[in-house]
């Protein structure tokens, strides 16, 4: 950058500030204040305007219009196969979860009424009393044992084929209590059963076009692609049921149209907005805004087995390049975390916080460059809209290249098929991951040798070793001690360069209450209908 | 030396032996202005199109950025410098190419007639039920991506249009004595299309070239956007105005100003070719 | 009107040649849906598609069969009515396209109401006065209006009337369709961006017909009966101009139903453009070659509708 | 003399070219109207009979303006008054029957609603009353079927139909001056007779005044009072009918009654003409339109016709619309290829379709057509329509072609200058020469006349006659003309065919036409083409039987 930006404008001061009237956790405020490099005095202020958080008594009632930002026909109320916000969203309101992640990434129990283990290999189950699914059958092991090995079944196609395939025993003991023995030792498996794919449904249920579950609302209509309707479960097992009487959920895939629609009110809340549109609401009384950063990211992704990721240098030299935080400032607008090349992010209680992110300094990415011998040959970036914002950072990382001679070619390829086609098999891409609860989900999903998603085919078996090791270990202090060295790891030698967390924004009318962050993702993890309320 | 000079007159289009209203003059002026802008644009513009400038993002028009900062907080003169060269050139090569194509195939349709225009004319308009999308995904997907495939692209959604409109009007000039006369004479198809029935529909066809360039100019965005042609950082003015919707219910000047620049492109191509300069004959 | 031989005959080489333009479409939109890369098990599972678990989703949606014989199998069904079921979620397409279908054809019939009375006025009356500073506004209004692009027509739309002004809803399926006023508001902004887009040709084109038909010597034997200028346009120019305003009509109207997708986006109103950029993401093939079909139908009926209209405006055509 | 019913005073109209240059068009004209008196506008195309005739109705064509001058119809000063008062005075007090009454119908209506429009617009009567009056004009215009005529459509009736009902049109106002542009000349001799008579007996009994603008001194002379002679856009002399007629003062009236001259042919003495095969020979030549199915058309027009033409002489073919005359044309030149029968040109058999024809066959028979505003393509100047052949037969190029476009510009008595201009800058006259020029540029034996002179004044026809006779002399040429004016035929042909609905009823040379044709039909022909005397058409009586035959009523 010839001219390193300085006017951190007063209007994201404003912003900040803003967010913390939302109810920001505090947590969050102070992490994202030093990544952001404000001097402490300075963030001293703002913080003392944040406690008059307006006291909150939930009430009953009245009907709610929430939208996503993108479904198709492929929508579905099969658990398993769920893949966009608006699954989840609906799966969260029609069935129930084993257990749950509350706001501070802790397991709840749900369905379950108790998860007990001696050597985190086979897990004892036992299942809460008196819950009954919509059809009125009441809940019991069978359904349990049939909802977690239909994800065994290749016909069923789920999503999570790939993590369930470490449960070799499901089995039912008794009507209340079911055994799962696993591959190998895992202490997070309580955190794993909180996974939305891991929705509990009756046995023996093979038509989704309806859904039948045990959740917080019996679904009314269902159009994949156009809208879906729930009503109140009168009779829902929980002693605090829904609050709303009913709620309705649909896509508005363009963003302006979206913030549009909320703020002429024809929609209470609008999820995962843009950043910039911040900007817009502020101004709006009767609108507020919930930010949650809850771990997903888009990353660069480097593959070290093909040219030029294999040059020794090009990998360290791409993470120096990388300005992370005009990336923060200028493509998110400060709602998003500085990162530090590695998956887990602060929301997660394993995070390491002394891996400092490498600092931006074209100069040694220049050098390392050169000794790669790379400068000046021209090296294609493939990015395109399905890696949120990837468009933008790959023009960031372009120009960072142009100031050292380096030629990057940005080849935006279309959002359809990226998935297929391009992540994972581009030399260099750009790909995005979603939230993921445990340390050791990211770890076997990414970066272990034989990762399924191994995006830059890091290949190092200590690092497979330390995994099976820490997945293992009952004591935690001895968890994260791994966990940390695992971090750094991949932070230096994996050929993936993280630069931020995006923080999820999600914008609603200040009629809603109830509404918190949650580390699964945005919407309160996609679990709001169940716990949000309608002020007069 | 200096008097030869003096005498030497104005080649005002009266002296040419042309008429030319005013209304066609500003067209032409306008048009002449984007095409200066469209060659020299990259080099004039204060800043590289792609370098963030500014952290703040829609900024209002200051000294040192003369049209604002857009959502990025990239210079918008400079990106409108440089789009000028995509959007004029692009379009103007493929509106070319559509028409060419689509009249001559209309001309030798309406010429050749029987099977021959039976079956181009059905097939080109299965062609127009395909819709423009599904052609664009598997442009991409089939050949890659760049500008010369965006612009055979553009040519080929909009070559079935344009042969419609030829044929029709060839078939009525068919119909004349004086290309009776030709054939009469043993002259092949060749000759009667482009020295008998060219010259008669050269005026409509303009005119529908003007309506089809400001199709293309807003289609060429759509395309860029499915990830065909233009690539990052560059951007044509229809990608600009695409990517800085949301300075809309801001008035931000990173979408007036593009849009003002695709207007004044469009209405001047149009109002030039409505006014096309005439040879003075002289007759009342 | 229609009894004689030769127009039933015309009719029929029409319906014919539809058929035929019919089955060429649904040949190359087969062969553009091949050309894709990916296919509905590898876009379903998305980033969970592991070889094995493409391999069995595939087996299981029974995709396995070359994709030659499952388009014929389609083509088959289709002469019999059934549409086939949906690879992805496995509901009949019919029921799928159903109401979509319904909804595209209320807004293309509404803004058709709309845009063709709006755009015929104009055109007329700018070729009746020709040169006259009517004629310059129109014509530089139509170029303006079709120079400004669609989505920010749709975005400017819900800006002023939704959010500022607050007078219409910005969305327009999502609103309640109770009274007669409700439906109007819910539809005012979706019909007027497609006015605004679609009505530009109409008038030109109306215009240029208008004109040349005022030329003529039978428009002039009308001025010499002491006919005023509206009556010699609408009495005698304009029926002589249907042939050509039809066909612009058709051409600009068929434009509503396959290429409203932005408009369908903005206002998230589930019309049967956004249907096929699902079909074509998810590579539904039935979905894909179904939708296709729509809009080619739509296409061919209103062409030859256009051709109807233009033989019938004429005695002599008519016999 | 009681007050004139129209009077007008140094009229002068005037229009501004492309080039911003004034031109005046009318000069300055003055002359009155007698209430029942019916005038004649009488002069070349060119000459702004036209022009001074809708001026009366206040009326004048694009581009052009009324710039001096008053005019008085009536009580209305038309010059005065406002666009609108003029529209109150049109179809009431002054209405217009149309040259051509085909194009001036409007296509999409019936006839009758177009008829009674007048009463329309000005709300004269109820539309009953109006219907009842249009059938009985009908029947006092001699019009067959008189009370269903008027439920058809335009293009259901024939030519001279349309003509009258265009005066019923007219006259449905009760005017009290009606203007005749050019009635009769789109239509065949026998038609023209009956709408003569037709427009004669109502003007009668009207009583109306009537302008008939016209260019045929004979067809005037039957139903003008007095004549006024117009040239450049000024009155060269005025005048009662029979004194124009028998004492023209100004020369160029004098030009005028001399075309009607017949001039006699004497037919060319080749020497070497009798061994020769005959230039053009047709055997039993049968043609049409229309599908082919089971190798005749759908429409089959000509039956088979016989005939033959030595070289150097020239054959005449006559006959009214839909007589074929012009298919045989085409089918000779191959344009419309012949179901039946051969033609062979210089004694060699041509293929049917001119598309198998040699370049030199094709060479050897050029065609020229009537309307040369459609025979030259308007977007070529002169010269690249005269040079295109000469490159294509003869492979001339550069300056060599240029000499040769100047030398047959020279050959049809143009300026070289003209080379450079474009057609629609040329006068009917000279376009029509310029047709002639294109076809002699590609030196053919024999040229196909399809009624090059039918739409041409008769002076400038005349004109163009003899260069015909004077290129036949020095290219040996031969000709096949097509008319359906005697008079023309008989003034260039050696021999005439006769031709009735497909079929050559008669051969006979020229000169024996007017007195001894045999078949009745000829007969009909013959009497039909009106003389240069004002009792001519009272004093004709032609035998009912024939007519209802022959005369397409």
């Amino acid at each position: 950058m010839t001219k390193t930006p300085t006017n951190w404008t007063h209007r994201d001061d404003a912003m900040v500030e803003h967010m913390i009237r939302r109810g920001a956790s505090r947590r969050d405020l102070l992490k994202m204040l030093m990544a952001s490099g404000v001097g402490v005095a300075a963030g001293g202020s703002l913080l003392m305007r944040a406690t008059t958080a307006v006291a909150a008594t939930p009430v009953s009632g009245g009907s709610l219009r929430a939208a996503g930002w993108s479904s198709s026909t492929a929508d579905t109320l099969d658990p398993a196969k769920a893949s966009l916000s608006t699954d989840y969203v609906r799966c969260c309101s029609v069935y129930n979860r084993l257990t749950f992640l509350d706001e501070h990434g802790e397991v709840q129990m749900e369905l379950a009424d108790d998860i007990a283990t001696d050597d985190a290999q086979t897990w004892q189950i036992t299942l809460k009393s008196g819950v009954t699914f919509h059809d009125g059958k009441t809940l019991t092991a069978d359904d349990v044992v049939y909802s977690l090995k239909r994800h065994l079944d290749p016909a069923v196609g789920s999503k999570v084929n790939s993590i369930a395939k470490q449960m070799t025993e499901i089995s039912k003991v008794d009507d209340k209590t079911v055994k799962i023995v696993l591959a190998a030792a895992n202490a997070d498996l309580p955190t794993i059963l909180a996974l939305h794919h891991f929705m509990i449904v009756a046995d023996g249920t093979t038509d989704f076009t309806k859904a039948n579950g045990t959740g917080a609302f019996v679904m009314e209509t269902f159009e994949p692609g156009v809208k879906s309707v729930g009503v109140k479960n009168t009779n829902y097992w929980k002693p605090e049921g829904p609050y709303l009487d009913s709620f309705e959920f649909f896509a508005i895939s363009d963003n302006n149209a979206r913030v549009n629609a909320l703020m002429s009110g024809d929609i209470q809340l609008a999820a995962s907005i843009n950043p910039r549109s911040m900007r817009l609401l502020k101004g709006n009384s009767n609108v507020a805004t919930s930010v949650t950063t809850s771990g997903n990211y888009t990353n660069l992704n480097m593959r070290l087995d093909l040219n030029p990721g294999d040059k020794a240098g090009f990998v360290e030299g791409m993470k120096y390049l990388i300005n992370r935080e005009a990336i923060q400032k200028s493509v998110f607008r400060g709602l998003a975390e500085i990162a530090n090349d590695q998956p887990v992010s602060s929301a997660n209680r394993y995070h390491n916080p002394n891996l400092k992110p490498r600092e931006f300094d074209p100069e040694k990415a220049k050098a390392l460059f050169d000794k790669a011998g790379l400068l000046g040959t021209e090296i294609p970036i493939v990015a395109s809209d399905a890696a949120t914002a990837s468009v933008d950072m790959a023009t960031i990382v372009q120009q960072s290249g142009d100031q050292i001679g380096m030629k990057f070619k940005v080849d935006r390829v279309p959002s359809d098929g990226y998935w297929s086609n391009y992540w994972l098999k581009a030399p260099v891409h750009f790909g995005n991951i979603n939230p993921r609860p445990t340390p050791d989900i990211l770890f076997s999903l990414l970066y272990a040798s034989d990762a399924p998603w191994n995006e830059s085919q890091y290949k190092s078996p200590k690092f497979d070793k330390m995994l099976v090791e820490a997945r293992g270990a009952l004591d935690d202090a001895k968890r994260k001690e791994i966990y940390w060295e695992m971090q750094e790891m991949v932070a230096n030698e994996a050929g993936t360069a993280i630069p931020v967390y995006i923080s999820n924004v999600d914008a609603l009318s200040s009629k809603v209450g109830g509404l918190k962050p949650n580390p699964l993702g945005g919407m309160m993890g996609y679990a709001f209908a169940e716990y949000v309320w309608l002020n007069a | 030396m200096t008097d030869k000079a003096l005498s030497f007159r104005l080649p005002t289009p009266r002296n040419l032996g042309y008429s030319f209203n005013w209304v066609g003059r500003i067209g032409l002026l306008v048009i002449l202005f984007w095409a200066v802008v469209a060659i020299i644009g990259p080099e004039i513009a204060p800043y590289p199109p792609g370098e963030i400038v500014n952290w703040d993002y829609f900024t209002p028009m200051s000294h040192d950025y003369l049209l604002g900062t857009d959502y990025l907080g990239r210079d918008v003169l400079s990106r409108i410098l440089m789009g000028a060269r995509y959007t004029v050139g692009i379009a103007l090569v493929s509106v070319f190419l559509a028409c060419a194509g689509g009249v001559i195939l209309g001309m030798v349709a309406a010429v050749v007639g029987g099977w021959f225009d039976m079956i181009l004319s059905r097939l080109l308009d299965a062609f127009n039920g395909i819709p423009s999308l599904l052609f664009g995904l598997v442009t991409v997907a089939a050949v890659g991506s760049s500008i010369p495939v965006l612009v055979l692209t553009l040519a080929a959604i909009y070559l079935p249009g344009s042969y419609r409109f030829a044929r029709a009007l060839s078939v009525n000039v068919n119909t004349m004595d004086f290309v009776t006369v030709a054939r009469a004479r043993g002259e092949r198809t060749p000759y009667l299309i482009l020295r008998e029935i060219f010259p008669n529909i050269l005026g409509p066809v303009l005119a529908d070239l003007g309506l089809r360039f400001v199709f293309i100019v807003l289609v060429l965005s759509g395309l860029s956007f499915l990830g065909l042609g233009v690539q990052p950082p560059n951007a044509d003015w229809g990608a600009l105005v695409r990517e800085n919707i949301e300075g809309l219910s801001l008035g931000a000047p990173a979408i007036l100003f593009p849009s003002v620049a695709i207007a004044s492109l469009t209405i001047s191509v149009n109002m030039f070719i409505d006014n096309l300069p005439t040879k003075i004959r002289d007759r009342s | 009107m229609l009894r004689s031989l030769t127009t039933w005959m015309l009719v029929g080489q029409r319906l014919a040649i539809a058929l035929l333009t019919l089955v060429i479409v649904s040949f190359a939109v087969f062969f553009a849906t091949e050309l894709l890369p990916g296919d509905v098990a590898q876009i379903l599972l998305g980033q969970a598609a592991t070889p094995e678990a493409v391999a069995g989703l595939r087996k299981a949606m029974g995709l396995d069969e070359p994709a030659i014989l499952r388009f014929l199998g389609w083509l088959a069904g289709l002469l019999h009515g059934d549409l086939g079921t949906s690879y992805v979620n496995h509901m009949a397409v019919a029921q799928l396209i159903g109401d979509r279908l319904v909804n595209s054809l209320k807004l293309a019939g509404i803004t058709t109401l709309v845009s063709v009375p709006v755009s015929l006025v104009l055109g007329i009356s700018a070729a009746m006065w020709r040169g006259s500073i009517l004629d310059r506004v129109v014509t530089v209004l139509t170029i303006s209006v079709i120079s400004v692009p669609e989505f920010m027509v749709a975005t400017l739309a819900v800006l002023i009337f939704a959010v500022w002004l607050g007078w219409l809803p910005a969305l327009s399926y999502a609103a309640d369709t109770s009274s007669f006023t409700a439906i109007l508001k819910a539809y005012a902004m979706p019909v007027i961006t497609l006015t605004f887009v679609v009505s530009a040709q109409m008038i030109r084109m109306t215009r240029a017909a208008v004109i040349e038909t005022i030329n003529t010597p039978y428009v002039e034997m009308a001025l010499l009966k002491g006919a005023r200028r509206s009556r010699m346009v609408l009495r005698h120019a304009l029926p002589n101009a249907l042939g050509p305003i039809a066909n612009a009509i058709a051409l600009s109207l068929s434009y509503l139903v396959g290429g409203v997708i932005i408009v369908e986006t903005i206002f998230n109103y589930p019309g049967v453009a956004k249907l096929m950029v699902d079909a074509v993401s998810t590579r539904d093939l039935p979905l894909i070659q179904s939708c296709a079909m729509i809009f080619c139908v739509s296409y061919l009926s209103l062409i030859t509708l256009a051709d109807l209209i233009a033989i019938l405006s004429n005695p002599r055509l008519r016999r | 003399m009681s007050t004139p019913l129209v009077s007008v005073r140094d009229l002068k109209i005037g229009a501004t070219t492309d080039s911003g240059r004034h031109v005046e068009i009318i000069k300055g004209v003055s002359f009155d109207i007698a209430p029942g008196e019916i005038v004649a506008l009488i002069g070349e195309s060119g000459s702004g009979k036209t022009t001074i005739a809708l001026s009366l109705m206040g009326h004048t064509r694009t581009g052009c303006r009324i710039e001096g001058g008053e005019i008085r119809l009536g009580a209305n000063t038309v010059t005065a008054m406002s666009e609108g008062q003029r529209a109150e005075i049109r179809g009431t007090e002054v209405s217009y029957v149309p040259q051509s009454a085909a194009a001036a119908f409007n296509p999409s209506q019936r006839i009758m609603d177009q008829v009674i429009e007048i009463t329309a617009i000005h709300k004269l009567m109820p539309r009953d009353a109006a219907e009842k009056k249009a059938v009985e004009l009908f029947r006092a215009l001699a019009l067959p079927h008189a009370d269903t005529i008027g439920s058809r459509y335009p293009h259901q009736v024939s030519g001279g139909q349309l003509q009258r009902l265009s005066a019923a049109m007219a006259l449905i106002g009760d005017p009290k001056l009606v203007i005749f542009d050019e009635p009769t000349t789109a239509l065949d001799v026998t038609t023209q007779i009956e709408v003569l008579r037709a427009f004669r007996s109502v003007m009668e009994k009207g009583g109306m005044a009537g302008v008939y603008v016209s260019h045929d001194l004979a067809v005037v002379a039957q139903i003008a009072d007095r004549i006024i002679v117009l040239k450049g856009g000024e009155i060269q002399e005025e005048g009662a009918t029979q004194q124009i007629l028998d004492a023209p003062a100004h020369p160029y009236t004098r030009e005028l009654l001399a075309a009607f001259e017949p001039v006699l042919h004497k037919p060319l003495e080749f020497d070497d003409a009798d061994h020769q095969p005959p230039i053009l020979e047709v055997r039993n030549l049968s043609a049409g339109y229309g599908p082919i199915r089971n190798g005749e058309p759908g429409a089959k027009i000509l039956k088979d016709i016989n005939f033959a033409l030595e070289r150097g002489r020239n054959l005449g073919v006559i006959g009214e619309s839909g007589s074929g005359k012009s298919t045989l044309a085409r089918a000779v030149a191959g344009i419309l290829p012949p179901y039946r029968g051969e033609v062979l040109v210089d004694g060699f058999q041509q293929e049917a379709s001119l598309a198998q024809r040699s370049k030199e066959q094709l060479r050897h028979a050029q065609i020229v057509f009537q309307l040369a505003d459609t025979a030259l393509n308007p977007a070529q100047s002169i010269e690249t329509i005269l040079g295109r052949p000469l490159t294509f037969y003869h492979g001339m190029k550069g300056k060599a072609r240029e000499a040769r476009v100047i030398e047959l510009l020279d050959m049809v008595r143009l300026p070289a200058n003209l080379r450079h201009r474009l057609p629609s800058e040329l006068s009917g006259g000279q376009k029509q020469r310029i047709n002639l020029a294109r076809a002699l540029a590609a030196e053919p034996q024999l040229i196909l006349c399809d009624e090059i002179t039918s739409a041409l004044d008769t002076v400038v026809a005349a004109a163009i006659i003899d260069l015909l006779k004077e290129l036949q002399r020095e290219l040996r040429l031969s000709y096949m003309f097509i008319s359906h004016d005697l008079s023309t035929v008989e003034a260039i042909c050696d021999d005439v065919l006769v031709m009735y609905k497909g079929e050559v009823v008669e051969r006979l040379p020229a000169a024996k036409m007017s007195t001894d044709a045999t078949h009745p039909y000829s007969q009909l022909l013959v009497s039909s083409v009106p003389k240069l005397d004002t009792g001519w058409l009272s004093g004709l009586e032609q035998d009912p039987a024939l007519l209802e035959r022959f005369g397409n009523r």
